[in-house]
């Protein structure tokens, strides 16, 4: 039985190690989601200080402006915690746990647009969809959250998806990149 | 693909949007008569132009907006308007 | 004018094997097969469109009831509509029994018509397969089966060794990602070479008296009494009153009847009459790939995944899928129709991914709310529907053209049918074929 | 015969004469050379015959030796249909003819030329007709006949793939023009792509002068150089709306081919002409050839098409052609010039090959070639996708581009005529306008768009066309000599079948093509239509512009299935809980996009474990909104048909919504779990939909309300705990004192009410008391992320309980047991609310809810009834769907819609639709079995067949 309060990540596949990091594809999923649903023009709103579209980082959080009146907090349980109760609450402002909902992966690596371009139609060039971007899109026929968000100058997506489409997209994304050499990495 | 201009998104294929039809004003249920309910329902304006419809953003922001296309030539009126009556057929 | 019943005509000049030697021999063309005659001022009965309804209904107005002062009116050329663009896929075991009934006579009629109009129309009774992958697709096969049981029509559930054994070339095993579990056989379901049927009825009914005109166009329904304006119908005025002509992009033809048999364009013409319609124009897409030789015996049809195929004698495979998803009166073809086809199909036959796709095109399709007709009269007097096709109308061509005479030159909705008037859309009453919503042709 | 038609060494060759390929055509062994196509492997090796035409089996030689050549259609192991003027020979390549029988050189068919006199177009509608009983014979028969090569059902569906792009430029043709024109546009700023159908980039310049081939190399360089990126061998195959740009691309390194989706901003249309063939008498002999076939054989292959020549030029490529076929030494017998009024009449010879030519002067010159330019076609098919319609100039005796498109411009021989500067002056030009408005509509784009870069300032003004005109020279039009010939090869028709038919009345464009089939073939036109249209316009003593032309329609050239269907994406979803399925012996089920436990091996001793002592099921796709806001009641208000104003906390209620015309959409519970939160369930096909019929109520109707509908299906993961002893083993995981506890006592946490707490030490589960199965159960909706810990320690801590685990079919036996109906199976499309007995739940004193129109109206109606139905013998179990009829006939009263072996009550178990008069319990119906067989079953006063009362749910 596995231990009590260990998250059960939604990849429960084993890929073989070693291989290219040049371009990587990594589970995140076990990262605190919470979902924020506010007003565009709430006080809740401009403390999180995106709009839809964008994203930034704070205190150890990804603030995500997924879609219109909705954010999600991405960040380690603690600091996500701290976030979500400094939050405003004025008006109507929902807050919904969303780590169990959604599975997040990350694809890194310069040729990643490339791999997502063979299977989510969105222009991932840089004036469409540049570093801190965000959008929803259709990939490989799966409803997922995209979020531009480099690692180190290195072109990097993070893509969330309904958590039981995740195996199935995890190896989507793989086939897709198997043109590139992608790995799959700590999964 | 068509690009469908959404309020939020942009431009986008219409692959990613679901279509919800004519736009019609939704007779009030208690007052309509079985006609005026029944022609909300069922009848279409269905013109060979202009035409005022509702969108539903699927794959993007996921909202219902209304715009005017052209469905001899499937081109776009500018701004779409957000929200809009409901299309009535689930 | 005379509606009364004249005599029964003949049938339309014998084309034979000898005829074709002798005309051969004798480098002789063939008469025309229909003739191209100035238009008139005023005929008994006008019928717009020049699809299989349209003219079924002149050529029966003819032959059966001795109506032949009439004129078939189309925009563009003989079957340029629906008629002449569809996968040609001919059936009858649908859902209800009305339905049943309706098609069963349609079928019965194509299975003659090469006889009664004296031209091969290739008529192809090679029967129709529904696939089911899913235990509701089945249960609504079984569904089907059971009810067209009850009204003798051939039609059974097959198991998956029986589907293979009547097409080798689908993947039956039950590791595909949609595994067929089987499939509602109806083995006097085939195709049909649509043009011929179109031309089979220009023919005859050019035989009888009946004149075709093609490219004329009806601008306008011309209606008397009633109220307000007849084009103006977009707040529905002017319904009521009765017709008395149409015009055209060749001048105004008096008219008592007005027969719209116009499909994709239906509301544009009912609206010039004033009568609301509750049809919506999507359009549908096919396909041909390049020949190869025959390996496809019979027609297959998958509701899930939104396809069906047939070959033709040519050795193509001819595709059509589900309507796009929204309204257009634009025919140009769509990608993504093809894309999804396309991996249906392969999901289907897995082994024909080598072959290619020669053409795709479009046709409009009238689709109403419950996936069934609109036929018969209409608020405004002597002005008649026979609309509503959708995607599933060629085969009804004979039937409706059989009725829809009768109904002109009777004044009354014949009993078959009756339960597809224009009334049902304010009492509520749809037709059942909407409870089990699925593809079919 | 190796190589004997082989030229030395020509200044443009492509073959590398290093590295020979042996191949097999016809079972013989021969080779080439690499960069070889089949067809010019085949000239070289003297083949001169290498198909037999479709209707008449006549002989073919190659007329155009490229992709369009329509006798040159070759079996490639298991690929059909390959056309051998475009693709390369490969080691070991196994080449067939196709449509021969029983061999390529006896072809028993070919007795159809004989009569061929008779077979005119369209003679089959004209034979057969009787007796009809034996068409089915003679379509047999005719299918044989179908042309094309052999599908192997057995090919592998192997490596095809996608690609989305978003280029500024794209440019279909890699000629002069289409090279200049990528090059300025990249130079531009553009980001420009650029694709060729042929393996070489160059267009016509590969086989001309060698300052052509200069030019042609000085072109490409500086393709490269500029940046542009170009696909080889690839075809844009279509335009669809909004520059939606389909491209084939048959040159990836790892797929077969691959579609190649690009939005282009600006599509630059340079597909150069295409050559026409010429009607005459014999037109289709092997030995007839175009300028331009001849010109590729010699000049880029080394391949000797003949030895004595026949040039009918009329123009400079013909001129051309002659003094290439000298040069390399091939005799040119005569040159026959259009321009002074010399016409050609027939060309002549045995079956399989040609020995004189004909001239219309009476003389005849022998010779083995007949090299024929008359003029070109106009690819024009992308610009008509675009909505451009080509117009005819009868000066120059071809089509035009004529309307101009904003997206889409248009460059080269396409476009005009003119020396190598102005022709490159105009595809500069060309590309710096795609260039300029790219720029615009991308500023556009970026500015509608709101993750997008910013962009500064108003777009950039569309920028005005103020292109040189490209001049256009004169030709002489030539489509038909005196004498009658083919007008499509690979339909096999002819000029005097198209005036026949015209005679007959098919004497429109549209009607003809229907009636002969012309221009229906592989190449769809791109040789065909022009001699069409004009022996159409000679018959009906019009001019080709009256007659129009048919319609061009994508693909522009084929393009295989796999390409279209591409990797195939069918998204599976499971729940957290599958490795355990998966490990016990699951047998899975598809239900949507969701895989799901069907069954363990046993469904009816599932549900017996679960009556007798305690079983576990995964339920986790149940549809699942979370719901928050002041207004959540408005919201259930409008959407389900009963009342929700005054739900309690801790309370969950049942609901059943109809769409706006009455007809049952979806059912099922919705709990309240604080002051303005609560979780909505939905069926499992209706998750996503119900979620959307929320917004839409939420966003169009009453977006004035605070309601923030979330949908967490997946995010909590759902186990039904049922049976008699459900209680006592959820007790053993739930905490019983603290933060997260739950009081399981049947007082506390009664029938239809929710808790939250900690489950197996997981916290924040919801829990209520409801049961599809009729037991005592527990719904258990555990955060996913400890799924799989949950469901495994229930199975634990109940091993003396006697837990197991059931699916979906047990669950299925069990809630049929029990009367409970599934929307979508014992209702249908058309049932309304209440037809399903439920009309205590339909509340027309509310103000508002979806549907309550009809409701109302549908209150006083008659409608067909859901019962539940026993027959009268208990061992007959009538499968799903059988039909009740009236007693004695076959008019149809309802039909069973759910029918099972009851492994609780050892009876066969029903429920049904029936006619409202059928409807009383008792009622006795006649049951048509599906062996035809009709037995006699009996309405039941309730829809449940098991504890009616619910005592077992509510202990
Ligand atoms: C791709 C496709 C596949 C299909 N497959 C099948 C199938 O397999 N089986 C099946 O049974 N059905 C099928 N259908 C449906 C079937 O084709 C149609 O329902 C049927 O052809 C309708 O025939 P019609 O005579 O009513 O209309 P049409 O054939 O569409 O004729 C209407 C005519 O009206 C003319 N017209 C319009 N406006 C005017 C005007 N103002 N003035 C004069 N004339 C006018 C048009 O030019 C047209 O010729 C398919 C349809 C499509 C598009
Ligand atoms: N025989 C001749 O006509 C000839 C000979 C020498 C030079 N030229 C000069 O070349 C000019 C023509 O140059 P151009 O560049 O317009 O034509 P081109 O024929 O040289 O090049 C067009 C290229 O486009 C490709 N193509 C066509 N459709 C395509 C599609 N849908 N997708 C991808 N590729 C496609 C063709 O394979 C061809 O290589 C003439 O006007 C003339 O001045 C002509
Ligand atoms: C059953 C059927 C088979 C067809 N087969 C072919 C074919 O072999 N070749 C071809 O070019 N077109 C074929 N077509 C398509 C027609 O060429 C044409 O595209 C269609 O009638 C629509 O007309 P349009 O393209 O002129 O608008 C076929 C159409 C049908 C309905
Ligand atoms: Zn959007």
């Amino acid at each position: 039985m596995a231990n009590a309060l260990e998250f059960e990540s939604p990849i429960t596949k084993r890929y073989p190690s070693g291989g290219s990091r040049d371009l990587a594809l990594s589970d995140e999923s076990s990262q605190t989601k919470t979902l924020v649903r506010a007003a565009d023009d709430s006080a809740a709103a401009s403390q999180l200080g995106v709009a839809f579209g964008g994203s930034r980082h704070q205190a150890g959080v990804h603030i995500i402006g997924q879609r219109p009146t909705e954010w999600l907090l991405v960040g380690d349980e603690s600091a996500a915690a701290a976030m979500v109760v400094g939050l405003d609450r004025t008006g109507h402002v929902s807050v919904i746990d969303h780590t169990h909902a959604r599975a997040l992966l990350r694809l890194t690596g310069e040729r990643s647009a490339d791999v997502l371009s063979k299977i989510c139609n969105v222009d991932f060039g840089d004036h469409m969809t540049p570093d801190g971007s965000a959008l929803s899109a259709s990939v490989a026929k799966v409803g997922c959250d995209i979020t531009r968000d480099d690692a180190s100058g290195i072109r990097s997506y993070r893509i969330a998806c309904d958590r039981s489409f995740a195996q199935y997209l995890f190896d989507a994304i793989l086939d897709a990149g198997r043109e590139f050499s992608l790995t799959a990495v700590g999964a | 693909m068509l690009l469908v201009p959404c309020p939020n998104c942009g431009p986008r294929n219409a692959s990613d949007f679901a279509y919800g039809g004519e736009s019609h004003v939704r007779p009030n249920p208690n007052q309509a008569t079985p006609e005026e309910w029944r022609s909300y329902l069922y009848m279409e304006d269905n013109p060979a132009g202009w035409l005022k419809e509702t969108w539903y953003c699927r794959s993007g922001c996921r909202r219902f907006f209304t715009v005017e296309r052209n469905t001899a030539t499937n081109e776009f009126r500018e701004h779409p308007i957000p929200g809009t009556k409901l299309g009535g057929k689930a | 004018m005379s509606l009364l019943p004249g005599k029964k005509s003949s049938k339309p000049p014998r084309y034979s094997a000898a005829g074709l030697i002798v005309k051969g021999a004798r480098k002789q063309n063939w008469p025309r097969v229909w003739r191209d005659v100035p238009l008139k001022k005023s005929y008994d009965v006008v019928i717009i469109g020049g699809g299989v309804h349209g003219l079924a209904t002149a050529y029966y107005l003819a032959a059966n009831h001795g109506i032949t002062n009439v004129a078939v009116l189309d925009k563009a050329y003989l079957g340029s509509g629906g008629s002449g663009r569809n996968t040609a896929i001919v059936r009858s075991n649908y859902l209800t029994p009305e339905g049943v009934a309706f098609y069963d006579r349609s079928l019965s009629l194509y299975n003659t018509m090469a006889a009664d109009l004296n031209l091969n129309v290739m008529f192809s009774e090679r029967g129709h397969m529904t696939l089911a992958h899913t235990d509701s697709a089945l249960r609504t096969m079984n569904w089907r089966a059971e009810v067209n049981k009850l009204q003798d029509i051939d039609s059974s559930v097959i198991d998956p060794s029986e589907v293979k054994k009547l097409a080798p070339s689908l993947d039956t095993s039950s590791n595909a990602r949609y595994p067929i579990l089987g499939a509602l056989y109806h083995p006097p379901g085939g195709t049909i070479r649509h043009d011929a049927v179109v031309w089979g009825y220009a023919r005859g009914a050019d035989h009888l008296g009946v004149e075709m005109h093609q490219k004329t166009e009806v601008l306008d329904i011309l209606v008397e009494g009633g109220e307000g304006s007849a084009t103006d119908a977009h707040d529905g005025k002017g319904a009521g009153g009765k017709v008395t002509g149409v015009r055209t992009n060749k001048g105004d033809i008096s008219a008592p009847i007005v027969v719209n048999c116009t499909a994709g364009w239906a509301t544009l013409i009912s609206d010039m009459a004033g009568v609301k319609l509750p049809i919506s124009t999507r359009p549908l897409q096919a396909a041909v790939t390049e020949p190869v030789k025959v390996f496809l015996p019979t027609v297959v049809v998958s509701g899930s995944l939104h396809v069906y195929v047939s070959q033709t004698d040519r050795g193509e495979l001819v595709f059509g899928a589900s309507v796009d998803p929204f309204n257009t009166y634009s025919v140009r073809g769509s990608l993504e129709f093809t894309e999804e086809l396309a991996g249906h199909v392969l999901e289907l036959m897995p082994g024909i991914s080598k072959m290619r796709l020669l053409r795709q095109w479009a046709g409009l399709c009238d689709m109403t709310p419950d996936y069934s007709p609109v036929m018969g009269f209409t608020p405004v007097d002597g002005f008649l529907c026979d609309v509503g096709w959708g995607t599933y109308g060629f085969k009804a061509g004979p039937v409706s053209g059989e009725q829809m005479a009768e109904c002109v030159a009777t004044q009354m909705t014949p009993k078959l049918i009756e339960p597809f008037r224009l009334s049902r859309f304010s009492t509520g009453a749809l037709v059942g074929e909407k409870g089990a919503a699925a593809v079919g042709h | 015969m190796s190589n004997s038609m082989r030229l030395p060494a020509q200044p443009g060759e492509v073959i590398d004469r290093s590295r020979r390929i042996d191949i097999k055509w016809n079972g013989k062994k021969l080779s080439g050379f690499d960069g070889d196509t089949i067809a010019s492997a085949l000239v070289a090796n003297e083949v001169r015959v290498v198909s037999r035409s479709m209707k008449y089996h006549r002989p073919r030689g190659y007329l155009t030796a490229d992709f369009w050549d329509p006798n040159g259609f070759v079996q490639v192991g298991d690929d059909p249909n390959v056309r051998s003027g475009h693709r390369l020979i490969e080691k070991g390549m196994t080449v067939d003819p196709q449509n021969v029988w029983p061999s390529l050189d006896y072809d028993v068919k070919a007795a159809n030329g004989l009569v061929g006199r008779f077979l005119t177009a369209g003679f089959y509608y004209k034979t057969f007709i009787k007796p009809q009983r034996l068409w089915p014979v003679y379509e047999k028969v005719l299918a044989r006949f179908a042309p094309g090569g052999v599908v192997d059902l057995d090919t592998p569906h192997g490596l095809y793939d996608k690609r989305y792009a978003h280029p500024d430029v794209v440019v279909a043709g890699g000629g002069p023009a289409g090279m200049a024109a990528a090059i300025a546009a990249a130079e531009a700023g553009s980001k420009v792509m650029l694709v060729e159908h042929e393996h070489h980039l160059g267009g016509h310049l590969l086989w001309g002068s060698a300052e052509d081939r200069a030019l042609a190399a000085e072109l490409t360089a500086a393709v490269e150089t500029a940046g542009v990126e170009v696909l080889l061998n690839s075809t844009v195959t279509g335009r669809y709306e909004d520059n939606w740009v389909a491209i084939a691309q048959r040159s990836h390194p790892q797929a077969i081919e691959r579609l190649v989706k690009a939005r282009a901003k600006m599509l630059v249309v340079a597909p150069g002409l295409i050559e026409r063939p010429y009607v005459f008498a014999g037109n289709d002999k092997p030995g007839v050839m175009l300028s331009g076939a001849v010109r590729r054989m010699v000049n880029m292959y080394a391949a000797k098409p003949g030895s004595r020549a026949v040039v009918f030029t009329g123009n400079g490529d013909g001129d051309a052609a002659a003094s290439d076929l000298e040069r390399a030494g091939i005799e040119v017998a005569r040159i026959v010039d259009a321009r002074n009024g010399e016409n050609i009449l027939a060309a002549h010879g045995p079956a399989k090959s040609m020995d004189s030519v004909e001239l219309a002067d009476g003389t005849k010159v022998e010779a083995d070639l007949l090299v024929t330019a008359v003029g070109w076609t106009a690819p024009t098919s992308l610009l008509n996708m675009a909505g451009d319609r080509p117009s005819y100039d009868a000066n120059a005796a071809r089509f035009f581009p004529n309307s101009p498109i904003d997206h889409v411009l248009s460059t080269g021989g396409i476009a005009g005529d003119g020396s190598h500067e102005e022709l490159i002056e105009h595809a500069v030009a060309t590309g710096r306008l795609a260039a300029a408005r790219a720029a615009a509509i991308g500023h556009r784009l970026q500015a509608a768009t709101r993750r997008a870069a910013s962009v500064d300032g108003e777009a950039p003004a569309f920028a005005a066309d103020d292109r040189p005109i490209l001049p256009r020279d004169p030709h002489p039009e030539l489509f038909r000599s005196t004498t009658h010939g083919i007008v499509d090869y690979s339909e096999d028709v002819g000029s005097k079948d198209l005036m026949a038919a015209a005679a007959e009345g098919y004497d429109s464009v549209e009607l003809l093509k229907r009636f002969t089939t012309a221009t229906m073939g592989p190449s769809q036109g791109k040789l065909e239509t022009v001699n069409t249209v004009a022996v159409l316009g000679e018959a009906r003593g019009e001019t080709i512009e009256e007659v129009g032309t048919t319609v061009w329609r994508p693909p522009y050239a084929p393009i295989t299935l796999g390409a279209l269907g591409g990797r195939i994406h069918e998204p599976a979803r499971v729940s957290s809980i599958q490795p355990w399925h998966e490990a016990n012996g699951v047998t899975p089920i598809l239900a949507g996009a969701w895989i799901r436990p069907e069954h363990y091996g046993n469904p009816e001793s599932e549900v017996r474990n679960t009556r007798a002592n305690v079983g576990i099921t995964d339920v986790t796709p149940l549809g699942k909104l979370d719901l928050q806001g002041p207004d959540v009641p408005k919201l259930l208000s409008q959407l389900y048909t009963n009342k929700w104003m005054q739900l309690p906390v801790g309370s969950v209620r049942y609901g059943i919504m109809c769409a706006e015309d009455g007809v049952v959409l979806d059912d099922g519970v919705t709990g309240r779990l604080g002051d303005e939160h609560y979780l909505m369930t939905t069926t499992s096909s209706g998750a996503a939909s119900i979620w959307e019929w929320a917004e839409n109520w939420l966003q169009t109707e009453h977006p004035d309300w605070k309601v923030h509908v979330t949908p967490v299906t997946t995010g909590l993961t759902s186990i039904n705990v049922a049976g008699p002893k459900s209680r006592e083993l959820v007790s053993r995981l739930v905490a019983h004192a603290g933060d997260g506890a739950i009081d399981l006592d049947g007082e506390a946490f009664k029938y239809m009410q929710v808790r939250q707490g900690t489950i197996a030490g997981v916290p924040n589960c919801i829990m209520w008391r409801i049961g599809f199965t009729g037991e005592l159960s527990f719904e258990l909706h555990v955060p996913s992320g400890h799924g799989l810990h949950v469901w495994e320690a229930l199975l634990e801590a109940g091993k003396d309980l006697g837990v197991r685990a059931f699916g979906l079919e047990a669950q299925r036996i069990m809630r049929l047991e029990k009367g409970h109906f599934i929307v979508g199976q014992d209702t249908d499309g058309l049932t309304k609310a209440p037809s399903t007995g439920m009309t205590s739940l339909i509340k027309l004193d509310k103000e508002d809810f979806a549907g309550k129109a009809e409701l109302a109206w549908a209150m006083d109606t008659p409608l067909p009834v859901v019962v539940g139905i026993q027959t009268v013998d208990p061992l007959i179990v009538p499968a799903e769907a059988s039909q009740i009829v009236r007693e004695g006939t076959n008019e149809i009263l309802g039909r069973i819609t759910s029918s099972r072996m009851s492994p609780t009550l050892r009876r066969s178990v029903c429920l049904g639709q029936v006619a409202p008069e059928s409807a009383a319990a008792g009622t006795e119906l006649t049951v048509v079995l599906t062996t035809g067989e009709r037995i006699k079953a009996r309405v039941m006063e309730h829809h449940a067949h098991f504890d009616p009362e619910g005592a077992r749910l509510r202990g």
